[in-house]
């Protein structure tokens, strides 16, 4: 058997950005950054070289004519892979995100695609602050014709970012900075991960852990302590945050009759708040408890160490909570500490970004 | 230029119907600048507008039939009842769309602009606003961003001196002079009388011909005056926010007035010829109705189709 | 007695305008078309007369900038209230409301207000279509540091939005267009409606109504029918959707055990979600049913007289799902037809806006 | 000026001990614009800034002490540890706060000189911002209004030749003169070395004079070049997308150096006495810099404070 070959989430990537760029002539890639030296955090490697400059481009600050640039480019063929290095710059651009991508399709009844995709990367720790480090994902989701994908690992990040560049509709790609040096096995060749899948990251009995980007790796951390406690975990990687097709979530559900939802936004009208409400209407009568949320706190996000310390939920807070939901009892001080100190990913991040 | 005229009088005479029910803005006086343009134009070329584009679509060549149908809702509409006036469409002659947020199709039309020039500058990238828009961020984006990739776009700035009620007082400096000011961003820029279809006609000319030798931008600023309220199909010079003698003023001005005396004075038609092109005009017009009426509405189940491709 | 003064809901927002102007020199009102002969469908009547052309002024299509001069005028202690005449349009102020106005209290340590109100008119029917008819109010509820006002009745129009303009926080103030001509009874006096506070417009027993904004007066006209099918519901009006008291809800759903949300927005990660996971969360114990909602369709809004007959719910659809969800039959074609053409406030609305 | 190099070289060796965890943009080459502006204003005139803004706080004679607290994170900051280098605020000198996406500071500049107008023009808003900034709608918009609405604002324009590690020919025009293409807006502008703290003054010093007569905005250009990396501690000529040549060649340029040199040949002042001031100023900093080691962090629940005035 081959050995596994074990690459990190902004290589992998990098990867889908040259596959999807060898295979259609017609893909683009532009934004603030993309062909300078640091490449976005290396995502966008080699492209440039690999595929010039009327393909790979820098652009001016401007991300809402930019982002029309891209829709009008679609307009003829093209497939455009914009990037923005926070979600938060985005908000200059809701006007040609939401009026005209979104819509383009539907307005002119139906006789025109707009297969643009929109990386966003949020930010976190190291005094990130209030203006860089937003994840806004629900105010996506809420806008019908956009699709929304979110992966927590370097597999799903290549065949999502390869199936969102083909869709034929605007998708958001969202990035969590925590995840660009995150690891795991990604294939060599091409593959398309579908989106609005739901993926079964481990199959539990008790409960399902519903998780959004990178939450993911917080519920996988809780797993090891939760299982010696005799709980026996389902988590979900949502990956897609709109549409969702709901069938794996629905069947989980049916079986463990209890859920907790993982999410990197604020706390109030998120997404969330849309998936427990989606399944408590559809399967009320499923349910054996309340289900509940773990989320940012419905506050900005400051800066300081001192501020932070609480701000971003953890694998102890879900631990905590799942133990809770369960009934069951533990001592606060026997669930294992963080490793790292709580703003960065680990200690050998000494930012600035 | 008499197409537009009669459409968008036919709109306004049988709006009050209540059967276009949708927001419409018309373009009567502003006729000349669509028409001219439009002649300096190939098929190929691909134009983007904005909330008052009857005559943009029109004089791309624009299917009428389908226009019309568009503004009644009927399925047989160019957006199929889903955009009605304000989102019209027509991708035979590159009518690429038209959309109602200020400023919005503009960057749009730039990447238009930028996938022609990909494709070896096969094309002009046409794209009209009006003045109000140029008070927009994403205006000077667009223009910025036109300028520093060298793109085939040609900037059509319809200045009818309002925004809906406002005049240009309150929007922009006093000695603005939108082709000079974007002259300073670097694109090259020309200025004319939007109702004198013969000076549109060569300027035009010239800035397409600019754009072709150069792979460059251009800019084209007309001053013009729509007749008729901002949207709907009225009058309304009594409201307060211009006086009946501007309009009047403008009255004489009236693109289509002035050309056809101009075309008889100078003996190149016959009075009685035109007239003939007018009647061709006009049954062309009541067709265009007559299709609109009879079509069908699309089925309200149709509403959930087109939301993904 | 003193005989009731009954006014229109534009009437309303006049008056409120005009008192808080008159109590407080530092009160201003601009935005496209305020001192225009429309006067934005007569709420700012007067107001330029009045006050003059410093404190009432029209300004250059520039939403995201005027936004920030909005900010840089509350510093310095005015109270500015902006009005877009299409929630649409105001899609490009987004980086000015987020990053700026809601935060601004907070990343400078709490030494400065932002005491803006922004009024922004949803519009409806009539061939609004796609760019001229949404109701973002969940995207604005999701960002922490911004409040949400949406009145459904004149009176509180006025009592709200004096309390809007005068709170030291960002407020979104929305009104729906099909509100402006309805009428209801308004003190002359100033009053103060308290922001965060739902209403209860109707006792009842077996049901809760929670409703946005003009989805209240849909309520209201599916009483009549309930009750004459023994059905006893209890309305509340939601009048702020962020951030909620929750206390006069969470007392309703204890008494009826049921409720059912009605919302304006897109079906989708929307503001009805947000309640029903608040209150699932919270009061599952209390539920006797799964909960639901009634909103617009996930689908962007068509404009065509012919899509859309089934867009926008009505009282007719409000019965029907009340009915269902206490599990009582009725023929569909007891209930009342609707009295205008679907697109229309009343048939004397021959657009255009 | 020494003040603002002293203290942001300090920042940049002291940052690497990971006590200050903030995203941090240093200005160390630019401070002669900070100074010399600053100069100009009077302490009621405001200031709004952006993600580069130490020396635009320190030269209007914001706290040092709690600058530097607040890029510690510590609740003596200026802004209490919410905000961090990137939003700094010092109301007793009238800075009104710098914000960290790019433009949005600007429009809240036009704000506070509207306000100033409304008060009958008591005190100029000066808004600080990078060339970078020009390309974004939001500052066309603010220039618009300004010229528009006759606003007692001082535009002030970094060109420091980079925004990020892009050059300007990806994203302005190849001859694109800012002050010249605001000029064609309107504006009074005026252009000139920005590392030459005499010029800075005295252009400063005529646009302030301008805007004080002619009750209208006026706009500054400087050009300037910013030594260290982007965001961060270190230099970075080495990574490709400047030549160590360039920055040598600023170097050169040093505008505290030159003005030195400038003080002594002249003999305005003895090269001793400059020498004391540098004495003091550094111990002043050092002084900054144990009080925000010695203050302490915000308590985690002070996160949940100030969200609703
Ligand atoms: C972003 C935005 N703001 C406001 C409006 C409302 N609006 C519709 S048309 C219009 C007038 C624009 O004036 P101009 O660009 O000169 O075009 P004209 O109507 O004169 O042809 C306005 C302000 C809008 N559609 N979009
Ligand atoms: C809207 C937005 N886009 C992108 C960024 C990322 N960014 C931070 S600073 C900066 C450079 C801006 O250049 P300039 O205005 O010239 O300022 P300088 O850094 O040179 O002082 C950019 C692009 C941002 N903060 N905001
Ligand atoms: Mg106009
Ligand atoms: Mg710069």
């Amino acid at each position: 058997m081959p050995k596994k070959r074990i690459i990190k989430f902004n290589e992998a990537i990098n990867e889908a950005m040259v596959t999807a760029m060898n295979l259609n002539k017609k893909v683009l890639c532009f934004g603030l950054g993309v062909d300078d030296p640091k490449r976005i955090f290396n995502t966008t490697k080699n492209l440039k070289e690999k595929f010039g400059s009327d393909r790979v481009f820098d652009t001016p600050t401007s991300e809402n004519a930019m982002t029309g640039v891209g829709i009008g480019m679609s307009l003829k063929g093209y497939y455009p892979v914009m990037v923005h290095q926070r979600l938060d710059f985005f908000l200059l651009a809701m006007d040609q995100l939401v009026n005209s991508a979104a819509k383009w399709h539907y307005m002119f009844g139906g006789q025109q695609n707009i297969p643009i995709t929109i990386r966003l990367i949020v930010g976190r720790g190291w005094g990130q602050g209030p203006t860089h480090s937003q994840s806004l994902h629900s105010w996506f989701a809420h806008i019908p014709g956009l699709k929304v994908v979110m992966p927590s690992s370097a597999r799903d990040a290549k065949g999502l970012l390869l199936s969102s560049i083909f869709d034929k509709n605007p998708v958001i790609f969202i990035e969590h900075r925590w995840l660009h040096n995150t690891t795991s096995e990604v294939p060599v060749k091409k593959y398309l991960t579908p989106i609005s899948k739901p993926k079964i990251i481990k199959k539990g009995s008790d409960i399902t852990l519903i998780c959004i980007s990178y939450m993911t790796i917080e519920a996988i951390r809780a797993v090891d302590f939760l299982e010696k406690e005799n709980v026996s975990v389902e988590i979900i990687d949502l990956r897609t945050i709109s549409p969702i097709n709901y069938s794996i979530i629905n069947n989980s559900i049916k079986k463990t009759g209890r859920f907790l939802v993982l999410d990197i936004g604020n706390e109030k009208y998120g997404v969330a708040s849309e998936i427990i409400s989606t399944i408590t209407i559809k399967l009320y009568k499923y349910l054996k408890n309340p289900p509940n949320k773990i989320t940012l706190p419905h506050i900005p996000t400051p800066t300081s160490f001192g501020l932070t310390k609480d701000f971003y939920p953890t694998y102890r807070d879900i631990i905590f909570e799942v133990l809770k939901m369960l009934k069951k009892k533990t001592l606060k001080n026997k669930i294992p500490v963080l490793k790292n100190l709580h703003d960065v990913p680990g200690n050998w991040f000494t930012g600035p970004f | 230029m008499v197409l537009i005229r009669v459409v968008e009088e036919m709109i306004a005479n049988k709006y009050r119907e209540n059967k276009m029910r949708c927001p419409t803005h018309l373009c009567t006086g502003q006729e000349a600048i669509s028409s001219a343009v439009s002649a300096n134009l190939k098929i190929q070329d691909t134009v983007v507008s904005t909330h008052r584009s009857h005559g943009h679509y029109l004089g791309k060549g624009g299917n009428v039939d389908k226009m019309i149908a568009e503004i009644y809702g009927k399925s047989s509409g160019c957006s199929k009842g889903y955009g009605g006036s304000m989102h019209l469409i027509d991708l035979n002659v590159n009518f690429m769309g038209s959309t109602a947020i200020v400023g919005n199709s503009m960057p749009i039309g730039i990447g238009l602009g930028l996938s022609s020039k990909l494709e070896n500058y096969n094309n002009i990238s046409c794209v009209y606003f009006g003045e109000g828009c140029t008070e927009e961020g994403i205006f000077h984006e667009s223009v910025n961003f036109a300028i520093t990739k060298k793109l085939p776009v040609l900037f059509v700035c319809e200045n009818n001196l309002y925004s809906v009620y406002s005049g240009l007082n309150v929007r922009q400096p006093k000695n603005r002079k939108i082709h000079k000011m974007v002259e300073g961003m670097g694109i090259k820029s020309f200025n004319g009388d939007g109702n004198n279809v013969i000076d549109v006609y060569k300027l035009t000319n010239k800035a397409v011909k600019y754009i072709k030798q150069n792979n460059k931008p251009a800019f084209l600023e007309f001053k013009t005056y729509r007749w008729r309220e901002h949207c709907g199909p009225n009058y309304d010079n009594d409201i307060g926010y211009r006086t009946e003698k501007e309009y009047l003023d403008w009255k004489k001005k009236d693109p289509i007035k002035n050309y056809i005396k101009f075309l008889t004075n100078k003996n190149i038609f016959k009075l009685e010829y035109l007239k003939r092109i007018d009647k061709s005009i006009i049954s062309k017009s009541i067709k265009a109705f007559n299709f609109a009426e009879k079509s069908k509405f699309p089925s309200k189940n149709d509403a959930t189709k087109n939301v993904y491709a």
